[in-house]
């Protein structure tokens, strides 16, 4: 009886705030003092157990699994090191892991730029807001490591004094106006997406930006719209350039998750349904509706996601996801291949003596099949999101991967090159950086180095700066 | 019937005790019933379903659905062949939802039981036989009645009557005629207070 | 009042039934007779009207829509002439119009075997019960021209004594058997896509069937699978070839609308939902629900056919299906182009001396890729019927065309050709058909001709035979 008793008495239950903070807020541990059931959910993102077929919470080394990405990346960071996204709670540790941000030795030295902590840490905004956007953007990435150390949290997606969703960033702002919608506008059931949409994109670095011309500012290539085409004829207008690739020496294109663009073409996206709806469904607890703020696949909690909508067995749903990755993974990975082999066979026709003027064709359209694959790959969940739109940009990246090789074959016609080139061992990641001439030991002691070095200091300034906060822990 | 009822009896020593727990549970037990509203689940009307929260998703969605007006929770959900069955199925789904309640163990999104979705179909063409079986086909075709009825009715009809979300908190929002809390109001302050010194 | 009176006269109204016709009933008026509702409805399909973006009611002429489609089938009779499949009532009467068939002058002359009517009428199931399997098989197509005059119709879906759905000829179900499966188990819901699959599929002619050895015996490739390489690899293994290509050489398949298989891997399939729940929704009529026999694109009939299931707008339910169309058609068009290429190209390897040893890969290459592309594109509705399956495959073809493409710039290499092989001047079906040599207008003299002279005299015999049986219209 007196289970019924409680259980009724639930569901009136009042809310009372345990601690008032401010707007910029970074800890997730203060904000969790009001919401516990919204902080310990949004907890387990520590949680790396589960694996699906091809997702999961689990630490995924990319490379390893694949190393044919080492040779498409050959020239850029991402051949370093690459893994599958894991859970919102690792994003500062990932960062600072990654070889891709390598060993700075101080706060002007390393490859990446600030900008780089854009998308990893409530401090994010708070730091935007102490010292002005193009400010934040400026400078290495070692520059602000002791000012961004909580992982993604509450201040990314809340307005601290209502709750609300807010948008806590400038660059999706920045890419509506250029698009002349105005995200104000969105509605409720939209800032359910938008929110994710401030990181889960495809952006690049604007360094010619007026007013902060040399800033690597942050940019979404929206303006001509967020469709592959479009996004490609966008950068190929300004003429832009992730890197030059170290074989084939393409002006390369590096697509980074356009989960937001992917997900909008697809039947869920159509039918409104959100990012949230699907990765943070709502969860009942003693009569208590709430959002779980355990961000991850769904597959992990097909009953809550999936299943509010669908009447299917668990089984049935699962499968249905992974025969749609299937469908796409299959073509994906000959994709690959056959960009591999452009690149070392665009490599054979430099060394037979090829021109500038004879490759720039070619080399166009491996930038442009590159891109187009990228597109498909890096957009985790895509095969899923928009099985149909990422199957047709797959297509349209193998027709040119081979225009290309068919090029490639006419130019080793005319330099006298009767053979095939022959398909690099690249059967492990260590095979394939060794094949690009990666000096992987270097880098990983660089990395120790770091780690043992500067990441105390980041660490110890940071608690120094939050014990002056307001609120105490 | 003497020997069983003897047999029942408790020994003497023992007697006291045992009637006064019994007595106890028999107070526990119409406590319970009262608490829970039993004698409200011999009725049909469906504010009665929402003596639990959990079935507030239902009733919000049948409440806006065209089956409002013509079809109560138990036209469809209860068997309608015979008063005896009725009742029966309603007692016995009845303490499974009560059991899985207290229990806690109600899954955020409920999947109707496949005897349950038996009976919803069979209360569909109760209703409906006249949409559903043509007596001048049904004379010439022998299966007409097994053909058009041999898959459940909202394998089409996906959103008769409670539309395709299903989840606890679907419509959070939605004026349900929820029971009031039974925690007087003394209670809850205590409560506030107590859970304050904890911290 | 009296509406509502007479609506429940209609609905009680004791039934007599108006005919007793035999199993073997080829006319489906004589059927109708018992059922007006639904042979109304049927009669339907000789409305001529409604076009969707690619499909629809209309005669739509491929060969003009699209004349690459000549070239990829020059030397075989699809060149001639090609329609988007119409209405049911058209059966019979396309069949005898289409160039394919030529104009026979007795019943041994033209090209097409007899086999060609079995999908076209329920003169068929009448036809093999009273001479037999094969013996319908065997001969030409000129041959049962006075025995097969009606349309597609009842016999060919039901029993006439219980009116159960039911499979009326022999392929389908020695398909199954093939395949270890009893098509008598199959659920009455199954049988609602299995009545189509008797016709809605690929097929072929198996002249080595033993004891029917040199009968085109009507037969499935379905022995290792039901999927778009499980048939390819049954049709490598038997080195099966439909024809042999005029320009190319190369021994080609020919996909003829294989409509359920594609339709196996779609959601809809998945979830149970059935060829006939779309296109032959129920409708209701004084009271009562009957299956509408307006067999059609479900585009015309949203209400009905979609919204049962989806709640969305009709606009909304048609813009899902054309963009899943286009997301397809795209690359579909520019595989269609690549194999011109292709076969273009073969032909001037040919030409410039390239022995059969060196063409023999680069053949089966084309082989491979147009029979992928014809598995899309002859699979009408395909591309909304399992799109993710579709992309899929639209993709293996493009990798393959292009992969023959780069085997010929090798071969035209080692010949000392330099230069790129023009893409013919096929702009209208017209020059596409000089192109490839067709000689249009004997072929629709010819067609004349016959129109003029056979045609009457089946027409006569049939009515004279028909006039004989028990049951008179
Ligand atoms: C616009 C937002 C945004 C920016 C800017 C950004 N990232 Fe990320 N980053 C993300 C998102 C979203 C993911 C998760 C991707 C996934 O797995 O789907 C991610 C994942 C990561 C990871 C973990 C996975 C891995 O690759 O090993 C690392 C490390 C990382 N980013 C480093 C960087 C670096 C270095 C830069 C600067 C060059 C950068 N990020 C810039 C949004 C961003
Ligand atoms: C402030 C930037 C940011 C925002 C906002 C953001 N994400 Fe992320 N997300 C990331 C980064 C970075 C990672 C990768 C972290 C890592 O691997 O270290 C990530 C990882 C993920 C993962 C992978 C988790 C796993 O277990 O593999 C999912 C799923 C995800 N995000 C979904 C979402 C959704 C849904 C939203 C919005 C409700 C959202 N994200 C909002 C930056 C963001
Ligand atoms: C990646 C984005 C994201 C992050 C990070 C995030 N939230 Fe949320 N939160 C959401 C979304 C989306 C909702 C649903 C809002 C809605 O539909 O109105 C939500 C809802 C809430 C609500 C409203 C009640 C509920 O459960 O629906 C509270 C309270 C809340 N979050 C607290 C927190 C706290 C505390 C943290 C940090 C531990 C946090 N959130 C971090 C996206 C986020
Ligand atoms: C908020 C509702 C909602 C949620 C949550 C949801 N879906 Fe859907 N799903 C839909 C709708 C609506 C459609 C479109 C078809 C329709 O109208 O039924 C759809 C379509 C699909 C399809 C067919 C599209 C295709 O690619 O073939 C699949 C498969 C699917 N969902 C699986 C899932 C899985 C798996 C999950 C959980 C990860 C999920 N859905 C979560 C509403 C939802
Ligand atoms: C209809 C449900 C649904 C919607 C809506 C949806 N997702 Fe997903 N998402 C999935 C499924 C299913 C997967 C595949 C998970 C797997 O393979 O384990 C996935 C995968 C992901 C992943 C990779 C997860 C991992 O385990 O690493 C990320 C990141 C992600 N989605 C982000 C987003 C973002 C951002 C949005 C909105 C723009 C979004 N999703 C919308 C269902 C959905
Ligand atoms: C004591 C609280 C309570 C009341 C009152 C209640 N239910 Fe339920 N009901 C539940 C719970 C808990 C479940 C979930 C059990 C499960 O998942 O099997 C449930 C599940 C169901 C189901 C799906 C499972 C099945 O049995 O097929 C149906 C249908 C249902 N209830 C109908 C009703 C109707 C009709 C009424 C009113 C006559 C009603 N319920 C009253 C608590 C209740
Ligand atoms: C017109 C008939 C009808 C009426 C009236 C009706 N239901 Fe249902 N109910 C159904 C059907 C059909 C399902 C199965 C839905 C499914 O599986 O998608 C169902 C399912 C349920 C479920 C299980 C959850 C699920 O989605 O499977 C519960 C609980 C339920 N009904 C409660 C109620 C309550 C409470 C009422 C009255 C307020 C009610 N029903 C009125 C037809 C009805
Ligand atoms: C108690 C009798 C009763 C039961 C049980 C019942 N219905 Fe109905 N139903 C009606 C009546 C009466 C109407 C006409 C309502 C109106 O005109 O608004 C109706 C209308 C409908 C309609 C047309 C309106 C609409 O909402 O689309 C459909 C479809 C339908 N019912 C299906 C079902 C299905 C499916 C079930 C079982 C899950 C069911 N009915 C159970 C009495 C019933
Ligand atoms: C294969 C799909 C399918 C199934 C299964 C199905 N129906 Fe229908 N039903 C339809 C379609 C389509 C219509 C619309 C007919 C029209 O409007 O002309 C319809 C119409 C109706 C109507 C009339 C609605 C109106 O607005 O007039 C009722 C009532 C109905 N169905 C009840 C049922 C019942 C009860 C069952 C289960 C025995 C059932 N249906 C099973 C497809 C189905
Ligand atoms: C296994 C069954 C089957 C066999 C055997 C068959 N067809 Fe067909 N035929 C069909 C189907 C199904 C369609 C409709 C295709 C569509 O549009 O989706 C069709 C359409 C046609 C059409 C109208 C469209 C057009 O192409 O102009 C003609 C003419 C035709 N067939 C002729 C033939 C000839 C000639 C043969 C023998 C070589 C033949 N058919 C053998 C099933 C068959
Ligand atoms: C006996 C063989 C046969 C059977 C059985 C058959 N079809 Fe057809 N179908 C054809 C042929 C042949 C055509 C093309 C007729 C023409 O163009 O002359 C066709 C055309 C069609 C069309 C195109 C109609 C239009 O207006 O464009 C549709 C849709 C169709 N069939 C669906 C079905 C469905 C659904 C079934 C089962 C319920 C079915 N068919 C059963 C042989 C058959
Ligand atoms: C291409 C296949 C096909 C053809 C041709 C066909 N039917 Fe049907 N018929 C069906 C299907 C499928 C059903 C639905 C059966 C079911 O679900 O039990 C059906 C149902 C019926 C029914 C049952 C009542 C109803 O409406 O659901 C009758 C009677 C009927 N058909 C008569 C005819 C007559 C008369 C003709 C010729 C004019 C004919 N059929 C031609 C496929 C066909
Ligand atoms: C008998 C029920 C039924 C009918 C009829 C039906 N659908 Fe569906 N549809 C479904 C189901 C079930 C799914 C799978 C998703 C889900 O579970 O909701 C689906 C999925 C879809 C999807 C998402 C799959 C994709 O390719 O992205 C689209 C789009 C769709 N349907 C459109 C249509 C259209 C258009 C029609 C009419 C021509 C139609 N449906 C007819 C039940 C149906
Ligand atoms: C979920 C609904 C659905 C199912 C199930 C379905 N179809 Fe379709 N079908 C469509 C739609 C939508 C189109 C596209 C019509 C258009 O483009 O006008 C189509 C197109 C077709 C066409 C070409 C129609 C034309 O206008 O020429 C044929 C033939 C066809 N389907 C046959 C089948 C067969 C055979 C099956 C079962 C094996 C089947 N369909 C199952 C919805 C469906
Ligand atoms: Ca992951
Ligand atoms: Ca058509």
């Amino acid at each position: 009886a007196s289970s019924i008793m409680e259980r009724r008495a639930e569901s009136v239950y009042a809310y009372t705030p345990q601690v008032e903070h401010g707007q910029w807020e970074p800890r997730n541990e203060v904000w969790g003092e009001n919401f516990p059931r919204e902080f310990q959910s949004y907890y387990k993102t520590a949680d790396t157990i589960f694996r699906s077929k091809y997702n999961g919470n689990a630490m995924i080394d990319m490379l390893e699994v694949d190393p044919r990405l080492v040779v498409l990346w050959a020239g850029y960071g991402f051949s370093k090191d690459y893994n599958q996204g894991r859970g919102h709670y690792y994003a500062v540790e990932d960062i600072r892991n990654t070889l891709r941000t390598g060993g700075p030795k101080n706060e002007n030295d390393g490859p990446m730029p600030n900008t780089c902590w854009t998308c990893k840490s409530p401090d994010v905004p708070r730091l935007m807001n102490e010292i002005g956007v193009a400010e934040f953007y400026k400078g290495k990435w070692a520059g602000k490591g002791h000012e961004v150390v909580n992982p993604i949290g509450c201040a990314d997606c809340h307005d601290a004094e209502t709750m609300n969703l807010r948008i806590s960033r400038p660059a999706l702002i920045e890419a509506f106006e250029r698009q002349g919608k105005d995200i104000n506008k969105a509605s409720h059931q939209e800032m359910r997406s938008l929110v994710c949409a401030q990181c889960h994109v495809e952006y690049y670095f604007n360094k010619k930006r007026t007013g902060a011309e040399g800033v690597p500012y942050l940019t979404f290539p929206w303006d001509k719209g967020m469709d592959v085409e479009a996004m490609e004829e966008y950068y190929d207008e300004i003429d832009f350039k992730d890197w030059t690739h170290a074989l084939s020496k393409a002006p390369m294109l590096k697509a980074q998750h356009p989960g937001y663009e992917v997900y909008l073409k697809g039947i869920h996206a159509d039918r409104g349904v959100s990012c949230a709806d699907c990765h943070m469904p709502y969860k009942s607890e003693g009569g208590q509706k709430f959002t779980d703020h355990h961000i991850q696949s769904p597959l992990n909690n097909v009953a809550n996601s999936c299943q509010v909508c669908h009447r299917q067995e668990t089984d049935n749903l699962i499968k249905n996801v992974y025969t749609r990755q299937d469908q796409i993974i299959e073509n994906r990975d000959k994709l690959e291949e056959l960009l591999v082999r452009a690149h070392v066979e665009a490599k054979k026709a430099w060394d037979l003596g090829a021109t500038e003027e004879e490759m720039k064709p070619v080399l166009k359209m491996i930038r442009h099949a590159q891109w187009r694959w990228d597109y498909a790959a890096a957009s985790h969940g895509g095969s899923f999101h928009a099985p149909t739109e990422i199957g047709r940009v797959i297509t349209t990246g193998v027709e040119r991967a081979q225009e290309a090789r068919i090029a490639l074959v006419r130019i080793f016609h005319k330099y006298g090159f009767e053979g095939e080139v022959p398909y690099p061992d690249i059967a492990t990641k260590a095979k394939a950086q060794e094949f690009i001439g990666l000096p992987i030991d270097k880098l990983k002691k660089e990395k120790e180095e770091f780690k043992k070095n500067i990441l105390p200091q980041w660490d110890k300034k940071a608690k120094e700066r939050e014990a002056t906060y307001q609120v105490k822990m | 019937m003497v020997r069983l009822f003897k047999f029942l009896t408790p020994p003497p020593k023992w007697k006291l005790p045992v009637y006064v727990t019994l007595g106890i549970f028999f107070g526990l037990g119409c406590y319970v019933l009262y608490l829970s509203k039993a004698a409200s689940y011999l009725s049909d009307a469906p504010e009665t379903c929402v003596n639990c929260h959990v079935m507030a998703p239902q009733y919000a969605t049948w409440n806006h659905s065209s089956h409002r007006e013509v079809a109560t929770c138990n036209d469809c959900h209860v068997p309608h062949n015979n008063v005896f069955n009725k009742y029966y199925f309603k007692a016995k789904d009845g303490l499974r939802h009560a059991s899985m309640f207290a229990l806690r163990m109600e899954p955020e999104v409920i999947f109707i039981l496949d005897e349950g979705k038996k009976v919803v179909h069979n209360n569909c063409i109760r209703c409906h036989s006249q949409q559903l079986t043509d007596p001048k086909l049904a004379a010439q075709v022998p299966n007409h009645a097994h053909n058009t009825q041999d898959r459940v009715c909202w394998e089409c009809h996906r959103e008769v009557p409670h539309g395709r979300v299903n989840s606890l908190s679907s419509v959070p929002h939605a004026r349900v005629p929820l029971p009031e809390s039974p925690v007087p109001d003394w209670l809850k302050e205590y409560m506030k207070e107590t859970e304050l010194e904890n911290e």
